[in-house]
């Protein structure tokens, strides 16, 4: 595999982290989970890790930010960090 | 069959779990009955796998039929036997007991709620009986994840939260544990707590061991709320539902001391715990600090629950210093504490959940006359608040003797200090309570009062509730008569040769 | 100079797993709103996985499914096999328990703050405990 | 010496406790007392059954559990301990006849929980006497401290609370600060608990220091002992019903304290290891000391159980200074001392009582001419108060003349200066009442009306006593031979 | 509290550094972990299971009581969301409801006790009701189909290519939440009744639990497939082979299940109303 490109992934997947955290609003902070988890998936398929990637993908990107998605609109996107 | 009683130990509850959750659509009645007779066979095949250890010592399961480390396997020994049994027995008595109270509570859930205990229970038991570190971590969520169902029941709003917080804390330590193996597998490549074993010592100079022994450590006292880790514990339990706290309570905080000394006794070697990492004064002092701590924060509540919540915030640090002692007299008394530890809290919590049955409430203010109204429920606490002293003959004594001997031998002298102190605490305590059920409220003539306080107006809670409870505070005083025998058949196996 | 660039290299991902760990623990510490926490803690625990799917890692080996691996299975087993050519597929099924642990935790997660949210109206954690002491 | 064993202890400890259950749930308060008496009588009569066996020199010995290695929960009845037993097995017999005039006097409230706890405390008091090494007693230490907290606090009043927080406070806190560690630390010296009459500390090389520590610890932290400063429990337990204060504070609980503390002193550390150690002039200083100001405070009381509460003060460090002698004699003055004062000090609360139930009169100020109110009383008052202070014909003298005899044996002028003292203030707070209850001026008497005594559940039980309190100067047998038995078997 | 976060996090940080020195390198072949344990798996894995992919074989065969721990962990979460959120609204009947007249649109409020016509172009609707886009809803009607299609093929394929029980079933139950994305919970709960998901979540473990109990009747160690034999009329390997799909189906029933099962409770906040 090339390594430059785990490496671009993984500082990606940084960047993902950071953004879901600082972002202001929880439908996107769901959103750049969503996002975050998918560039993991990414990651671990370069990695060699078909199933967990698979995995990953099905569950982290997709169930899971469903679940984030739902669970905002029954509360509130409102958040002060 | 016999040869099968570490598999029936975990897979009955478990397989009873889906079957109560099934069968709670159909019947919500069927639910306890199930409930009961997994447990019931759990516990059996419990006492029937301590007594194969005593004959022929340790006993190993292949699941699935692979050898270790390739598969995963059980390794049953003293130790492992003695706790299970506690946690058997301690669950189906807890789950006979608070029927009632479950019935009152959970109306139209009562389905959710056994196949959740039960599962809990499972967990708790095969976390204590595996031997493949892994599995210890998943056995770990399945028991924290129900756990947090139990607990989240309780009072509106505070209940939840609390339980959110115990959450987070739980899956920090948990994924700390996670991590510790990983750094145990990258090392040694194996997840088979004998094949590490036998693997690491050559590797005890690696900072990667190190860390894996810090890191686990670090995890499994975050679940054990181990002061300054315990922030998350008193709430939890404090606003639970009282048939979920009186079955957490006892096991959840003890299992995770029981994974501490098998993490210390068998994946690590003793001499690499207390001698090459020179950490055990460190800890000692922690636990020391827990035990003040907890005593002292206790002497500051108002409400009955909470106060016990922060004496087992107190016992944590007995138990985890009596490890770390690091000699065979703290770590027999660490070990005989699980098991009394385990029993009085069940005795004191039990008794709690008959008073909030009856009186509704577990402030100090609800406790007045509580003598006169439920005599045989304040009998039961009051046998367990004097195994929490340390009166003989209760069992609470004899461990508090093995540690504080221990204590001596080691020369930690401020760790018997701390002993005797939280005694004394506790001692105030539970007199401060019983002063409460025994004068208040205040008759208006002075003391010689003409009859008026004969009428016996006695309000009890069921006998499905009281029996138990009189059953485990009569067990207290049993299992202290019968301390020494605990200690020289089973304890003095589970300590290896090595520890002084 | 070369070999700290040597290591920094040859251990990247371990950095990389190590600064997620350390933003998952931050934010599940000091963040105050109860779903960023969630978020925080779903980051911690896939920055962990991360770290065991790095283990599983092998050079010049292909993913841990077996060629030839079709047709009838005693057939398929004389074929032989050489560990050096596949990765590790522990880290993997380890793996894939703890993401399904993960997500079963966000579940339990996400139920409770809802839970907290319909008593409290809020999942500030500061606003709540302000609601809680005015009682 | 030789041991049998059997199983008798232990009935003579568990009957009483056996019976509680039957006393809580009878309902007719005759079939309750009626009970109460069959307990008395069946434990008076095991105790008494192992008398001969303890006269020949055997010893009975029964374990019941191993619990720890070298400290199991056993018995041991030897002279001493029959000594003790037969003492407060047998004034349970009359006390609980006192406690029935007493309870149905005053028609007090539960009295159901009270005769359990009475019968629970007495177990628990036996265990002690019969106890095999210091776990044992330790055990029944903490159980008697427990089982008289309901009696104490019997009235649950606020006073009731106060004072029943204080004797928690000092009894329970010195028996866990400072018993259980000074006996752990033993443990880890000696690797045993077992009473030895050479003392099993003795062949441990532990520092004098150490050793003195211990010593210390031992002697204050069995507070029951009322050594001062650890003493001011016992006024503040007064507030109990009279029976209490008869059997416990007189006989049962204090006496336990200093069975406890001779014990010690003589099983644990050993005459020769103290006598080794010249550790004798502490105990001697401590016991002088409580025996001087208790007496002194004893003269300035008016509440007559209160003055009673501090001359027991005084009296007990008798026995504890007999005892810290190690003189031969000293010692068995010590030892009878516990069976003589026992007899004198629970009369003379009976008559305390006795006048409550009657006239309703707690203060001596408030008694001048009650004699010719309750002669009988009052007579009985006067034996036992020469009893107490050591004139014939209480049997006060015999112990008091022996405690003497050791001071001279001993050498020690200062001690026998300090008992001539303290019988002289004894006399000076009992014979005042005595004189004033039967020779004042008449115009001066505070009772009209002629001689009205009290119930005769009351008046009975107290002229026994003071009877055998006089039979015991002239036949102090078998009190005075278990006294010497013991004595001999420590030499 | 941000300060003591940043401490804690830099303070592990630092620590986790330091120990990660004394690691292999990355991906370096000689590496304990690839050197002890694994290679019995990549070698043996064909001979002994019979199944290609070493991961399922690893999963279901190998390290199988820890996969159904994890069945357990999706079934318990189901079960806990559901206790923890699930209201059952007694007096619904008693208070005022809204229909919707599918074809005009119109909406009638039914006071307490009220009845309609009964004919089924009316809808039960809450009064938060926003008419559903067209496009959505087709779109995803059609799409549903092929997704568990799919899914069915993960889940039977498993044993030849990446996937297997978990990802099929996640799949599966996807393909439930977009129809409830797309119409409402409504439509969801008529195809896919709550009972319905509670008896098959618990069946789904109890398939795999049971598999193993079955195993443990037939004498063996518990979850021995090979004791299946016998009864599948196969030698001891294939077995195996068989056993492993058997849980997988299994594990494929509990996950989907679970999943519908949580998001329904998440996202009608336990009353099962109209959902997003």
């Amino acid at each position: 595999m090339l390594w430059q490109l785990d490496l671009a992934i993984l500082t990606l997947v940084v960047i993902a982290a950071v953004g879901s955290l600082m972002v202001k609003d929880l439908l996107g902070a769901a959103i750049l989970f969503g996002a975050y988890s998918f560039m993991m998936c990414l990651l671990w398929t370069i990695m060699g890790a078909v199933d967990v990637a698979f995995t990953e993908a099905s569950v982290g990107a997709g169930v899971s930010t469903v679940f984030f998605v739902a669970a905002v609109f029954r509360t509130t996107r409102r958040t002060k960090d | 069959m016999s040869t099968q009683y570490p598999a029936l130990v975990v897979v009955v509850p478990l397989l009873s779990a889906f079957l109560i959750s099934a069968a709670g659509w159909a019947n919500k009645r069927l639910c306890f009955p199930i409930a009961v007779v997994a447990l019931a066979i759990s516990t059996y095949s419990c006492f029937g796998l301590l007594v194969r250890v005593l004959n022929e010592g340790v006993v190993v399961y292949r699941w699935a039929g692979w050898d270790p480390p390739w598969g995963i396997a059980y390794y049953v020994d003293h130790l492992n036997a003695l706790v299970l049994t506690v946690v058997a027995v301690v669950s189906l008595i807890n789950l006979v007991a608070t029927k009632k109270s479950i019935d009152e509570e959970f109306p139209d859930k009562l389905g959710p709620f056994y196949s959740l205990y039960v599962l809990m229970v499972t967990g708790c038991l095969g976390i204590v009986a595996t031997g493949d570190a892994f599995n210890l971590y998943v056995l770990l969520e399945i028991s924290a994840l129900t756990g947090y169902g139990l607990l989240a029941m309780g009072s509106k709003g505070r209940a939840p939260l609390s339980t959110l917080n115990y959450l987070y804390m739980g899956t920090i330590g948990a994924c700390f544990y996670l991590l510790g193996i990983g750094y145990l597998y990258i090392v040694t490549g194996s997840l088979n707590m004998v094949d590490i074993a036998g693997i690491l010592p050559s590797l005890y100079q690696s900072k990667a061991v190190m860390a894996a022994f810090i890191i686990c450590m670090v995890g499994v006292w975050l679940k054990m709320a181990l002061f300054p880790l315990h922030a998350w514990l008193p709430n939890a339990y404090t606003y639970a539902p009282s048939a979920a706290s009186s079955l957490i309570a006892p096991l959840a905080t003890k299992v995770m001391i029981y994974v501490m000394i098998r993490l210390i006794l068998t994946v690590f070697t003793p001499e690499f715990a207390f001698t090459t990492l020179s950490v055990s004064n460190a800890v000692v002092w922690l636990a020391v600090i827990a035990i003040v701590v907890g005593a002292v924060l206790a002497l500051q509540e108002r409400s009955l629950k909470k106060m016990l919540t922060y004496v087992i915030v107190a016992e944590v640090g007995y138990m985890v210093g009596g490890a770390w002692l690091g000699n065979s007299a703290g770590m027999t008394g660490a070990i005989l504490h699980i098991v009394n530890d385990a029993l009085m809290t069940l005795c004191v919590f039990l008794a709690v959940g008959n008073i909030v049955y009856k009186a509704k409430g577990h402030c100090f203010e609800d406790l007045q006359g509580l003598f006169r109204k439920m005599p045989f429920t304040m009998g039961g606490f009051v046998i367990g608040a004097l195994s929490i002293i340390g009166v003989p003959p209760t069992c609470g004594f004899f461990s508090k003797w093995y540690l504080i001997s221990g204590a001596i031998k080691a020369g930690q002298y401020h760790f018997m200090a701390a002993l005797l102190f939280s005694s004394l605490v506790c001692v105030v305590l539970f007199f401060r309570i019983i002063e409460i059920g025994y004068y208040e409220p205040f008759s208006e003539e002075h003391g010689h009062g003409h009859g008026h306080h004969q009428e016996p107006s006695m309000e009890e809670a069921p006998l499905s509730m009281v029996v138990p409870l009189l059953i485990v505070a009569a067990g207290l005083v049993v299992v202290g008569l019968y301390t020494g025998d605990i200690v020289e058949h089973i304890i003095r196996f589970a300590i290896p040769k090595g520890l002084a | 100079m070369t070999d700290f660039a040597q290591l920094v290299v040859a251990k990247y991902n371990y950095w990389i797993y190590i600064t997620l760990m350390m933003i998952g623990l931050y934010a599940i510490i000091s963040k105050n709103n109860l779903v960023k926490k969630i978020l925080g803690m779903n980051i911690f625990q896939t920055a962990i996985i991360l770290f065991y799917v790095s283990i599983g890692a092998k050079k010049g080996a292909t993913i841990p499914i077996l060629e030839h691996g079709h047709g009838p299975a005693h057939g398929a087993g004389s074929h032989v096999v050489h560990a050096a050519d596949y990765m590790n597929p522990l880290p993997h099924v380890l793996m894939l328990t703890a993401i399904v642990v993960g997500v079963a935790t966000l579940g339990v997660a996400l139920a409770l703050a809802l839970k907290v949210y319909r008593h409290y109206h809020t999942l500030e954690e500061d606003e709540i405990l302000a609601q809680i002491r005015k009682k | 010496m030789e041991t049998v064993v059997s199983i008798k202890p232990l009935l003579a400890v568990l009957v009483s406790l056996l019976v509680t259950p039957i006393l809580a749930s009878s309902r007719a308060p005759n079939v309750r007392e009626m009970w109460t008496f069959v307990a008395a009588g069946v434990k008076f009569l095991l105790v008494l059954s192992m008398l001969p066996v303890i006269l020949n020199g055997t010893q009975i010995v029964y374990t019941v559990a191993e619990v720890i290695p070298g400290a199991a929960i056993k018995f041991k009845v030897d002279s001493f301990g029959m000594l003790f037993a037969l003492v407060s097995s047998s004034l349970w017999i009359v006390t609980s006849v006192y406690s029935i005039g007493y309870m149905r006097g005053l028609k007090e409230h539960s009295q159901t929980r009270y005769f359990c706890f009475f019968a629970f405390a007495l177990s628990a008091t036996i265990g002690v006497a019969f106890a095999g090494n210091l776990l044992t007693m330790y055990l029944f230490y903490e159980m008697l401290s427990l089982a008289t907290y309901p009696l104490v606090t019997h009235h649950q009043d606020h006073e009731a609370r106060s004072s029943g927080r204080k004797y928690l406070l000092y009894i329970v806190g010195t028996s866990i600060g400072l018993v259980l560690p000074a006996m752990l630390i033993c443990y880890d010296l000696a690797g045993t608990l077992e009473f030895g009459t050479q003392g099993f500390l003795a062949g441990t090389g532990a520092s004098k220091s150490l050793m003195a520590v211990l010593l210390v610890l031992l002697i204050f932290g069995f507070a029951k002992a009322a050594i001062m400063p650890f003493h001011s429990w016992l006024p503040a337990a007064m507030v109990a019903p009279t029976p209490v204060s008869a059997l416990l504070h007189a006989v049962a609980v204090v006496k336990v304290g200093v069975f406890s503390v001779v014990r010690v002193i003589t099983e644990v550390f050993g005459t020769d290891l103290l006598f080794s150690l010249n550790f004798s002039p502490i105990i001697l200083f401590f016991a002088s000391a409580t025996i001087l100001v208790g007496s002194l405070i004893a003269l300035s009381q008016d509440n007559l159980k209160r003055l009673l509460a501090f001359s027991t003060i005084a009296q007990l460090s008798y026995i504890v200074l007999g005892v810290g002698l190690l003189s031969p004699l000293g010692m068995t003055g010590g030892m009878l001392h516990i069976a003589m004062h026992a007899f004198g000090k629970i009369t003379l609360f009976f008559c305390a009582g006795a006048i409550f139930v009657a006239t309703g009169k707690k203060n001596i100020s408030e008694m001048i001419g009650i004699g010719r109110r309750m002669p009988v009383t009052m007579g009985a008052f006067f034996i036992a108060s020469l009893s107490i202070t050591g004139v014939p014909p209480g049997g006060g003298f015999i112990s008091k003349w022996y405690l003497v005899l050791g001071a001279l044996q001993a050498h020690q002028v200062a001690v026998l200066v300090v008992l001539l003292v303290s019988s002289f203030l004894n006399a000076c707070y009992f014979l005042p009442i005595v004189y004033k209850a039967f020779f004042c001026p008449p115009k001066e008497v505070m009772f009209k009306g002629g001689f009205q005594e009290a119930p005769l559940f009351c008046v009975v039980p107290l002229v026994i006593t003071a009877v055998i309190s006089i039979i015991l100067l002239l036949f102090p047998q078998p009190f005075l031979q278990l006294a010497t038995m013991t004595v001999q078997g420590l030499m | 509290m941000k300060f003591l976060g940043l401490v804690i996090a830099f303070i592990t940080g630092v620590f986790l550094v330091y120990a990660a020195v004394d690691f292999p390198d990355w991906a370096d072949p000689e590496s304990p972990a690839s050197t002890h344990v694994s290679p019995h798996f990549i070698e043996k894995t064909m001979e002994e299971t019979s199944v290609p992919n070493i991961v399922t074989a690893v999963l279901a065969d190998y390290r199988t009581f820890d996969t159904m721990f994890e069945a357990t962990v999706i079934f318990s979460a189901a079960v806990v969301c559901f206790f923890v959120l699930r209201t059952f609204l007694k007096k619904e009947e008693r208070e005022e409801r809204l229909y919707r007249h599918v074809l005009t649109g119109v909406t009638i409020r039914v006071k307490e006790g009220g009845r309609i016509p009964p004919s089924d172009d009316f809808e039960r609707i809450d009064d938060s009701w926003i008419p559903h886009d067209l496009i959505i809803k087709t779109i995803c009607r059609l799409m549903v189909p092929f997704i568990q299609i799919f899914a069915l093929y993960v889940v039977a394929h498993g044993h030849h290519s990446p996937g297997g029980g978990f990802q099929g079933g996640v799949i599966l139950g996807a393909s439930v939440i977009v129809l409830a994305m797309s119409h409402d919970l409504r439509t969801t709960l008529q195809r896919m009744r709550e009972k319905v998901v509670g008896i098959l979540c618990a069946v789904g473990v109890l398939l795999y639990a049971g598999t193993g109990a079955l195993c443990l009747l037939l004498g063996m160690n518990f979850l021995d497939y090979s004791a299946l034999a016998p009864i599948l009329g196969v030698g001891p390997v294939t077995a195996r082979s068989h056993g492993i799909l058997i849980v997988e189906i299994g594990v494929a029933i509990a996950v989907m299940t679970a999943m519908v099962w949580i998001y329904n409770n998440v996202s009608s906040r336990g009353n099962y109303n109209e959902g997003l």
